[in-house]
């Protein structure tokens, strides 16, 4: 069956902060909704699907995505489904639902409030319940696992790692919604202590609060918008084993599936944004999609500068849309991941007319 | 319970269950084994051994059930040196997380190394468990690994 | 030992929440013992409690409303387990509690009547705790007990219902 | 036009109130591996895997679908997890079909569970929550008003529940996958179990179980080649509404209305009295089961509780609702509405054992979620659409 072209129409984000103390997730969240609304030209009831992408455990309560559903205006009754997975995934769902041909337009969103627990230790209860979490290992502890298992593997190092952290926070000063936009220079970066070796905090993502929206269409819903359309070229994802001993933990083969399976050839874009939140992902992931060094990387800051959990892949896709239809490129390739040491990736490849 | 801090009403909120988890004949057979101070693993149909176990084959599909005694010695294949541990962490001074291919084994388990310092931590370094006095049939039987 | 069927995990999360701008209006609300809505700008309806959004229409509620503790009960349940949260010995008869000036029926236990004398239409006040004890909780208001005036018609609630 | 989509394979667990037997990989295989035996399929047949569970919470395994993803087969595939609450079985199936209706694969393995003997189901609903109303009483405790005022305009006979708790507790013991089976059940033990909720009786009410489900769905192509009859998609609709708002109908609500009518439409069904020949709706507490036959068109609005009464929902009735038992009998959450999908399936594919409605030709799947405010829907034939 013959695809159906989908585009990017809309797009909108929080700024991400380290606590959002004055507003709840729907407070938040209609403003975004508003703002990707218009862009797109499409008012509420005109919208054929809404999915969103969340976590219960972020909350620390179950169904908490049900009253975020306040922010959309959902009357009348909307077609409308939930991932509890980042809003990325969403928005595969959405992409799913217009292939059908049921729907000409969805909105997608994405909301995660990451300051209210102990995220680190939250994201431990994502791993097996029986050997791995009863340890309590935290996410940052994981990584450093998978950051070692890499720089012994190809030979790189600390310094390489923190020139990752560097660039991304120069990047993110440009980048108004961004939470860290502000760096030191590499040597006084690698002066700091450890927080798991051989992790640094630069080689860690900022703890965030946000979220964002993203309209797309298909067909005459696509004239409607005032941002020139950026079309989905392709889209797929895959996930990996569980456990961290049986994977080789310095390469990310589902990311390199993704990337084929949604036609991310090497070489054909002009930017990528790569959800990496800690450093040594983010060259994992350029060695799994063969991003050269001509590859404008993550030019929002990535997920170092700012990483609402459940959003930030979300925004990669957001952003990398955002980044085309303002000219700063014709082809794009977008990334998000879940799970602990990128056990699960998407690859999207957009590309402006 | 509710307090304004700052001007914002805040609340601290505890999320506590005690979850009693069914194991099954496999993981079964693994933490009975810790509580004789034996680890097993499960040979996968490819004649590897995975530790801990599972109850599937991860290429196959096929239920696996045939349990093989691994250890009790085994090597880093790679570390994280934590100089502050958090409070729910195994060890309460500086430690290093660890995945740990026991003798035998075709796969490595996550556990905790307690060396000292980090200058003792190397990748391909040889570590034994260290039980505890009672065990009870769960993974931190092994209250850590050390190194041989 | 035995063979082992099952382990213990025990799982603890500590969560810090913060109440949002339109709950905390109305929370404080409770601590001077009012009860505060907010109207949806488009489509006028009152919000008590108000959660910061009409979600009918999907806008910002950001006109306050003070609304009365009196209302209707438009229907309830007779609860005759015992309650998690409630320290009220079973039974006891929770309500809707349509206040007047409000839109939304408010969840509220019923006291001072027997369980089994609550009826839909029922006119019924809030009853709140005393001066010293309120606090920007629900609880502050204690629970709701009826008005000595004759029950509200059907046909005035029942599209709340 | 979208692509067909068949399920040709259909699995699900004995259900439980503790399968203290399995692990939680094993409680999905054994619904798993039943579906396979079922289509006659691998695992090296399916493409993709979607998922579906209520709160994680309720298992203490945060997006548990990485953990899983190895038992499930799921390595170097793309795996989905859906979330809509107590609709959320329904939803999985949906997502599942729409990959196949996009054209996207040629078979997709859809699970859903729940194994709240873990934690406890109770406490995870009744959580206090800081800066909201408590909920005192669970899930009971919030639909019990909404059911008495179903009772207030509809004027039903107070009996109505009771009625359909023993019809879903009858077909219930024809059921092997059964958890509550009360083999000498009466209207009087049913009337004469306590009030938990009143106006809601103990045996009107839905237990907790542990429990999976399982279906392989398959594009045309891929159907051929199944082992046994396939049950066709004719259509899936999904609804959802705001938990509460001014004037909310809570008893009828419109989403589920809207729902009904936008599969009827795409399924070509104008009179679903009529034109259907069974349903597996979702009655976690028995009077929802006259509320559900109004709000999806089976009697006009103020009449659901006459067809219980005249008995056109018992398995023998001119419109079979809950051939299986229902949720009354089995409730695994996050399974529940997936459930009712791969019941239906079964009674078109001729497939539903003792439970079987003879001759069903095409069946409804209902699920419904949160406050009365997620729907998801499907039915399905015997027939290629």
């Amino acid at each position: 069956m013959a695809r159906r072209e989908v585009a990017i129409v809309g797009f909108a984000q929080s700024a991400s902060v380290r606590r959002e103390t004055a507003l709840n997730e729907v407070e938040m969240l209609m403003p975004i909704l508003g703002e990707a609304k218009a862009q797109a030209g499409l008012r509420g009831p005109e919208i054929g699907f809404t999915v969103s992408g969340s976590c219960d455990y972020l909350a620390g309560q179950p169904f908490a995505f049900v009253s975020a559903l306040d922010a959309v205006g959902a009357w009348p009754p909307i077609a409308e489904s939930h991932v509890e997975m980042d809003g990325a995934w969403a928005l595969y769902e959405a992409w799913v639902k217009l292939q059908t041909g049921e729907a000409d337009s969805a909105l997608v969103y994405a909301f995660g409030k990451s300051s209210m627990g102990d995220l680190p230790e939250v994201l431990t209860l994502q791993l097996d319940p029986y050997t791995a979490a009863p340890l309590w290992p935290d996410a940052i502890a994981l990584a450093a696992l998978q950051a070692r298992a890499y720089l012994e593997k190809t030979g790189r190092s600390e310094r390489d790692l923190a020139a990752v952290a560097v660039r991304s926070r120069r990047a993110a000063a440009a980048n108004p919604k961004a939470q860290v936009r502000t760096t030191a220079d590499v040597e006084t970066l690698l002066a700091t202590p450890y927080l798991a070796s051989p992790l640094r905090a630069h080689d860690c993502p900022p703890i965030s609060d946000g979220c964002a929206a993203l309209v797309l269409a298909c067909g005459e819903a696509v004239r409607r918008s005032a941002m020139p359309p950026v079309w989905i070229r392709g889209i797929d994802h895959r996930i990996e084993a569980h456990a961290l001993g049986v994977r080789d933990l310095a390469a990310s083969p589902s990311t390199r599936l993704a990337g084929e399976k949604a036609g991310a050839t090497p070489g054909g874009v002009d930017l990528a944004e790569l959800h990496a939140p800690f450093t040594h992902q983010e060259l994992i992931l350029r060695d799994a999609l063969g991003l050269g060094a001509d590859v404008d990387v993550n030019p929002s800051g990535g997920a170092l500068a700012a990483n609402p959990m459940m959003v930030a892949g979300l925004i990669r896709i957001g952003e990398a849309a955002a980044r085309l239809a303002a000219g700063a490129g014709r082809r794009a390739l977008a990334h998000a991941t879940s799970g602990p040491c990128l056990q699960q990736n998407l690859v999207c490849v957009l590309e402006r007319d | 319970m509710a307090a304004a801090i700052a001007g914002r009403l805040t609340a601290a909120h505890v999320l506590e269950y005690p979850y009693r988890r069914s194991v099954g004949p496999v993981l079964g057979a693994f933490f009975t084994g810790l509580t004789e101070r034996r680890v097993t693993g499960v040979k996968a149909r490819d004649g590897r051994i995975l530790v801990p176990p599972v109850e599937y084959d991860p290429d196959t599909g096929e239920a696996i059930s045939e349990m093989v005694e691994v250890g009790p010695g085994g090597v880093v294949t790679t570390w994280a040196w934590v100089e502050k541990p958090r409070r729910k962490h195994p060890l309460d001074r500086p430690f290093a997380w660890a995945l740990i291919r026991l003798d035998g084994a075709g796969s490595a388990m996550l556990h905790v190394v307690d060396a000292g310092s980090a200058a003792a931590m190397e990748t391909g370094m040889r570590v034994r468990p260290r039980w505890k006095d009672e065990p009870e049939g769960n993974i931190r039987d092994i209250v850590c690994f050390e190194p041989e | 030992m035995s063979a082992v069927t099952s382990i213990l995990t025990p799982i603890r999360l500590d969560y810090t929440y913060t109440a949002g701008r339109a709950t905390q209006r109305f929370l404080l609300g409770m601590a001077e013992g009012r009860i505060l809505g907010q109207r949806c700008p488009q489509c006028t309806k009152v919000y008590v409690p108000p959660r910061g959004a009409c979600p009918q229409c999907g806008v910002p509620t950001t006109d306050e409303v003070e609304v009365s503790g009196k209302g209707t009960v438009t229907t309830f349940c007779i609860v005759r387990i015992p309650s998690d949260v409630l320290s009220v010995p079973p039974p006891f008869t929770c309500a809707h509690v349509l206040l007047d000036g409000a839109d939304l029926p408010f969840f509220a236990l019923i006291q001072e009547c027997e369980f089994d004398a609550v009826r839909m239409g029922m006119r019924v006040e809030a009853v709140w705790a005393p001066p010293a004890e309120l606090a920007p909780t629900f609880e502050s208001i204690r629970y709701f007990r009826p008005l000595d005036e004759p029950d509200a018609a059907y046909e005035t609630y029942k599209e709340h219902l | 036009m979208a692509e067909r989509c068949a399920v040709i394979g259909v699995g699900q667990t004995k259900h439980d109130v503790k399968r203290t037997d399995v692990s939680l990989p094993g409680l999905l295989r054994e619904a798993v591996d039943r579906a396979f035996a079922d289509a006659g399929v691998g695992w090296r047949d399916i493409d993709a895997v979607v998922i579906g569970k209520a709160p994680d919470m309720f298992e203490g395994t945060m997006m548990p679908e990485l953990y899983l993803a190895d038992a499930l087969g799921a390595a170097g595939k793309p795996m989905l997890r859906v979330h809509t609450a107590g609709s959320v079985g329904g939803s999985t199936a949906i997502v599942a079909a729409q990959l196949v209706h996009a054209g996207i694969h040629e078979r997709v393995l859809t699970v859903a569970y729940e194994k709240q003997s873990e934690g406890n189901a109770m406490w995870a609903l009744t959580v206090r929550i800081p800066f909201q109303q408590a909920i005192v009483a669970g899930a009971g405790g919030y639909f019990a008003p909404l059911i008495r005022a179903y009772m207030r305009r509809s004027g039903a006979p107070e009996d109505t529940g009771i009625r359909v708790a023993l019809k879903d507790r009858q077909n219930a013991a024809k059921n092997p996958y059964s958890h509550l089976v009360f083999p000498d059940v009466s209207y009087e033990m049913i009337a004469g179990s306590p009030m938990l909720w009143d106006p809601i009786r103990y045996m009107e009410t839905c237990p907790s179980s542990d429990g999976a489900c399982a279906m392989v769905l398959a594009s045309e192509a891929a159907a051929k080649r199944a082992r046994q009859a396939p049950a066709w998609v004719h259509g899936t609709a999904m609804r959802s509404e705001p938990t509460m708002f001014a004037g909310r109908d809570q008893v009828n609500p419109r989403a589920g209305r809207d729902c009904a009518a936008e599969l009827y439409r795409k399924a070509g069904i104008t009179d679903p009295r009529r034109d259907l020949d069974c349903a597996e709706i979702y009655v976690p507490f028995s009077w929802f089961e006259p509320m559900w036959m109004e709000n999806l068109g089976f009697a006009p609005e103020g009449e659901g509780w006459k067809m219980t009464q005249e008995g056109a929902t018992a398995l023998d009735g001119d419109m079979p609702i809950n051939p299986s038992g229902g949720v009354l009998s089995s409730n695994p959450i996050g399974a529940s509405g997936m459930i009712r999908f791969a019941e239906a399936a079964l009674q078109v594919r001729g497939l539903a054992g003792e439970h079987q409605v003879p001759g069903a030709e095409r069946a409804l799947g209902h699920a419904y979620g949160g406050g009365s405010q997620f729907f998801a829907m499907w039915i399905v034939g015997r027939a290629r659409p």
